[in-house]
């Protein structure tokens, strides 16, 4: 899922064609339908509502962008070093692996409880939750990048007189990147949608999932469509996040020379 | 054959078995200071086995190879390594590609890049330091993995078909070039090759292998002068060697599989 | 002055008005003139809130007596410290005009809150009719079954008067049929209780009095004082609540408490008895305790 | 994420040591905090309750197992219809991209009520949401695996007079197999969840997920994980299935030669 | 030139600009029925730009393509079309492969298919039919290809590099092979490559062409008598069209920056 490299005015134009297609068809619909209120919102009653409550949705956008963010670089973390751990030895690899495959048909709110007794009310069980959406992917991804890295490469490296540490730091690792960042970028959006769980697992914050419970919980579709609209702007913005420090991770996948201020850019 | 009385690089008996398959006979073989020996033979004769030996990235099943009279038998580290595919790391500049060595081993100090840049600079890559290998052509890309080999200080190099994948006009142009780098750089090479025009172009002496078991079949010295320009390719000893390979390499019988 | 840090755990994830008297209490300072920080957390899901207080991550709890039931079934080491409401409010709901009889419930399709309660008053409700849960259909949903009524997915829905009853008022602008239980066989006995952790009881008398002591004065203020009550809420929550379905919602719970006086949350050990006789009868669930076991009053202001 | 090529002996024996370590230590962790019965139950409770209610489980197992099977299935095709559909055009590509992005952040269950109350209680909703969890995975990497088609094969299909639908049909599309499966192995056991969720939202099925929700009502934590792991249970058999009809499929990557029953195969 | 009066394949004045890029200046080609014409240059000189204008896969900017004296310009589908990579199809089997063109229009019919079998028996791939290409080495992979395109029935055969990617020994199998082959066959074929000896060894005329702008730079007609043998590279008549022709591309002057 790299973007297509195209004209700046091509990727702005093409998102806000998105946009306005998908505000007409559902206010056509809800129009043409007449579908009640109660249950579906028109796009004016969510932006009025919105600009009734914009302070408190706002707030909820940040407490829930910093679960997001904390619990995806925890999950990215750890499933990175979970991936080197079973690339060092096949009898961990043959266990751990379905072990990691079951674990993802358990429904994280059945566990959810659990988490919370252990790990108290705060950000913990939050960010825990978040990360092992992120978790699963990045382990299979990386896993397979390490695990594809030329075997003619790894004997030149040797023969080179590279430590086991030293061809993983230089050789090994830089090649994980751009399947970390894939599965970072299938990911990104769909761990707002962990932070959304999160919160209300055991809520104390006042995140954006959080205040969509309330207002579901009590007919407030105008409310419910509103968070919903900030939680599809906060994976918008978790996917250009990602897409932006692949960019600066990555240089060599977009440029044919190291950028001047890179300190491997040597200077006559 | 020209050895001095201790070898640059000596393989006494080196042998290799992969489960039921020898992949290489018990080999013996000598090569002097400063030689410059191709290596020719069929797919799957054992040739990169030897390599890897000798670099020590692969143990043998028996024998020992010596560098200077010291045994360097399973030990990485002592010979510069290269192989077909570039093998250049994508994330790194051609300047960290070159000192990649001294970046296994640690860190680069300010003189290894320095003389990393010198070494691109002599070798017509100067205007190159910076960028990324995939911005280069396969040629470039293949000079850069030489200079890798060389910014290593190894008397010894191996080269495994290193223009095995270029097109043939650019191939020439790197033989060239390899010559005029082994002339400056004063190393012992060895070098692997399908193509018995560029192992002749190149080479001292010539080794011919063949397979099953892979071993060196015989070792034919070319005595053509050098520098050797375009003008070898039609000399009458060029043309006998060359045949006299193509005969050890195609009149064996069980070759006729091969393609 | 230190305040002791009290957590009180929900019933359920989403906040609404049947919260009003703590929210109000708090921001009126009842319960940090009594020495006490009351952090209120949510659980998970309905089923977690006697998790939590059995284990000690919280020391109160807002809950049914029904979990209460269930919870020391499992051993939890929970106790009633106060009733909420007198009666049990809750029945089958159906829309304005279409006035349901236990008996037209056959062959109808019934929205449900998913629990075991729930079951158990239905499983009375139709036997009173001569009737089982095999002559109806049950549908649950996760959130909201009121939706499925108004758009005529389910003929009925069950629910208590001040919850899927003010619903329906505050979208349709008239109030749903309404057909209780308890004219049915079910019990009249509480529906919602204050729960504390038996452990931290022992412990600290003295907070679990101040505490209860602060929400009797919390619950008599906001009968009081409704429109100050919703704004409270409606302060604490913003926009995420419709202000007229809270304030419904609060001035049809007011009248269930009866008093609200020192006596307001006393435990009335008939309903307890009451409570396990039902259970009892219609086989519930295993290892009903005596019905002392489930409450005390120790810690009530005098 | 492909299986390793190993013996039988260990694809069998390492599961065996995953499963056998997953349970020793949750009933050493149970055992060894004094964890009580109400917050997780040990092992042996649970099998004792799977022993006593083995029937409905197992009733509950091919509720939830069909509607994992038939979203699933309509997922994968409508994910790779999408994509087939994106393809086609550097508009509608660029058009639907950013909406399905931004689609992911939205959680399922926000949605879930409008949902039922569209397509009422019977399977349609709950096939909807298993199979939204599939989609986009396989929209991405099917719309990759069309784009990573060699231009040259695609030149060389068209020079030896090729249709648009017989290059499509002969080349491009078993193309798409490969990264069509690695999304399918990613989701499969993800999309059991996803058939939990759906059960929870409207649900008048005996499934697994019905089942989990009863059970942790009435704070029965030894049916809560008694359903956990039939709902594991039912994960691996995702995940096998998928492997399975992948190693159908694709015999290609695991033959030398065509299977003898096909209808490819030549005989003299 | 031995031209017949209705020459098999003629291109006039057939260029193509890419931007401002003139890849393939106006060119004028005529080649007889049965002839085996082969292309050298270096690289970026035009030739696959060529080649894909007579396929009909790409338009020129100006200028027609005639086969048998018919227009066939940007029609795809008249002649036999095979290149370096040899794009087989992973999951389909060998006989499938070889019957690529009629899967493409729509069904293999038993005798297509039986026709197959014996284009790979007749060319010594009769065991392996019902294998998938992954199990084959890379010689045998481009026999496939190549039997593809025989299979298509055309009287021209457009084969760009087919044996680039083998190594030397492979190769010279392959060359036998295809002579072979085109004896067998008789077609006419349009041979492109980068390898001098391959290129006269294989041909009747040699087509030398010249970058910026690519163009045919000259026609060398190539008189050895045919069966060739190894023999013939060190033929004088041999040797003295080699050196022409790296005169022709070596000394153009900017090609010293081409590896
Ligand atoms: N790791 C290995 N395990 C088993 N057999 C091996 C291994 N490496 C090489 N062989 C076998 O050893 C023999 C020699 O292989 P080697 O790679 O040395 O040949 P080569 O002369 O380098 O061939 P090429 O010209 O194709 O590079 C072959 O038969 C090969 O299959
Ligand atoms: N699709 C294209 N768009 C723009 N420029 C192109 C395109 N295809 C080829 N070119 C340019 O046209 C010129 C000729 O390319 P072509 O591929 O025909 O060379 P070639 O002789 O086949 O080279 P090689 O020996 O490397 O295969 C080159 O400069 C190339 O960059
Ligand atoms: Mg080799
Ligand atoms: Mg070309």
């Amino acid at each position: 899922m790299q973007p297509e490299k195209q004209p700046l005015w091509r990727s702005v134009l093409y998102p806000v064609i998105a946009f306005i297609l998908v505000i007409g068809i559902w206010w056509g619909a809800v129009e043409f339908y007449q579908v009640p209120r109660y249950v579906m919102p028109s796009p004016a009653d969510v932006w009025a509502h919105i600009l009734d409550d914009y302070r408190t949705l706002w707030i909820g956008f940040q407490v829930t962008f910093k679960e997001f963010l904390i619990g995806f670089v925890l999950g990215a973390v750890s499933g990175f070093v979970m991936a080197v751990l079973m690339d060092t030895s096949k009898t961990v690899r043959g266990v751990l692996y379905p072990i990691l495959i079951v674990s993802q048909a358990i429904p994280i709110i059945a566990i959810s409880a659990a988490l919370t007794i252990w790990l108290g009310f705060g950000l913990a069980p939050k960010l825990v939750i978040v990360a092992l959406v992120v978790f699963f992917p990045v382990v299979v991804n990386v896993l397979d990048g390490l695990r594809s890295v030329d075997g003619d490469l790894l004997r030149l490296a040797r023969s080179m007189g590279g430590t086991r540490w030293s061809i993983f730091r230089h050789v090994k690792m830089p090649a994980t990147l751009t399947p970390l960042f894939s599965a970072l970028k299938l990911s990104a959006t769909f761990s707002v949608t962990g932070a959304v769980i999160a919160e209300w697992s055991a809520s104390t914050s006042g995140g954006i999932g959080a205040y969509l419970m309330q207002a579901n919980s009590r007919l407030n579709t105008s409310g419910t469509f509103a968070a919903i609209a900030y939680l599809a702007l906060l994976g918008l913005v978790a996917f250009v996040l990602v897409i932006l420090v692949e960019y600066l991770l990555t240089p060599w996948r977009n440029k044919p020379m190291v950028p001047r201020w890179s300190t491997r850019f040597w200077r006559k | 054959m020209s050895t001095t009385p201790v070898p640059k690089l000596r393989l006494s008996d080196v042998s290799r078995q992969f489960d039921t398959n020898l992949a290489l006979a018990p080999t013996n073989f000598d090569i002097a200071e400063g030689e410059f020996i191709c290596v020719v033979g069929p797919s799957g004769c054992g040739k990169s086995t030897m390599f890897n030996i000798i670099a020590g990235v692969l143990h043998p099943s028996s024998g020992s190879v010596e560098v200077d009279g010291q045994d360097v038998t399973g030990k990485s580290g002592q010979v510069g390594y290269m192989l077909q595919k570039d093998l250049l790391l994508p994330w790194r500049t051609v300047l960290d590609n070159i000192c990649l060595g001294s970046i296994l081993h640690g860190r680069t100090t300010k003189a290894q890049r320095a003389e990393g840049v010198e070494l691109a600079e002599r070798y017509g890559l100067g205007d190159y330091i910076n960028h990324y290998p995939s911005a280069l052509s396969g040629g470039m890309r293949q000079r850069v993995a030489l200079m890798r080999t060389l910014a290593m200080h190894r008397d010894v190099l191996l080269l495994d078909e290193p223009f095995g994948a270029l097109d043939s006009m650019t191939r020439m142009a790197m033989q060239q070039w390899l010559l005029s780098v082994w002339k400056m750089e004063k190393r012992t090479v060895v070098f692997v090759t399908h193509d018995i025009d560029e192992a002749i172009f190149l080479a001292d002496r010539v080794a011919v292998m063949s397979p099953r078991p892979g071993r060196i079949r015989d070792i034919l010295p070319v005595n053509l002068p050098r520098p050797r320009g375009r003008n070898v390719y039609t000399a009458p000893e060029f043309l006998q060697l060359k045949d006299q390979i193509m005969t050890y390499i195609y009149d064996e019988k069980d070759n006729s599989d091969a393609a | 002055q230190d305040l002791t840090k009290l957590t009180f755990i929900q019933e359920w994830p989403t906040p609404d008005g049947f919260w009003i008297p703590w929210i109000l209490g708090s921001d009126k300072g009842f319960y940090s003139e009594e020495g006490i920080e009351l952090e209120i957390v949510t659980p998970p899901t309905v089923a977690d809130t006697m998790k939590f207080l059995g284990t000690g991550r919280a020391e109160v709890a807002f809950t049914t007596s029904m979990d209460i039931v269930f919870a020391k079934s499992q051993e939890a080491p929970v106790v009633a410290i106060g009733r909420y409401g007198r009666g049990n409010n809750w029945g089958i709901l159906s829309a304005t005009g279409d006035k349901l009889s236990v008996a037209d419930l056959k062959g109808k399709t019934l929205g449900i809150y998913n629990d075991a309660w729930t079951m158990a008053q239905l499983e009375m409700i139709l036997s009173d009719a001569g009737l089982s849960m095999e002559d109806i259909k049950t549908v649950a949903a996760s959130d909201d079954t009121v939706p499925l009524l108004l758009q005529k997915r389910v003929d009925a829905v069950t629910g208590i008067t001040n919850a899927e009853g003010t619903e329906i008022v505050t979208v349709t602008g008239k109030a749903g049929e309404f057909l209780p239980a308890i004219e049915h066989g079910a019990p009249n006995t509480p529906i919602f209780a204050l729960a504390a952790n038996m452990g931290w009881l022992a412990k600290n008398p003295d907070t679990a009095k101040a505490f209860l002591r602060a929400t009797t004065k919390s619950i008599a203020y906001s009968a009081a004082h409704p429109e100050e009550a919703v704004e409270a809420f409606a302060k604490r929550y913003a926009k995420a609540y419709d202000p007229a379905f809270i304030k419904q919602q609060w001035l049809d719970t007011i009248p269930l408490f009866g008093t609200t006086d020192n006596k307001a949350l006393l435990n009335d050990a008939k309903d307890w008895e009451t409570l396990v006789a039902a259970l009892a009868k219609f086989k519930v669930l295993d290892g009903l305790l005596p019905a002392t076991d489930y409450f005390t009053n120790d810690y009530l202001p005098e």
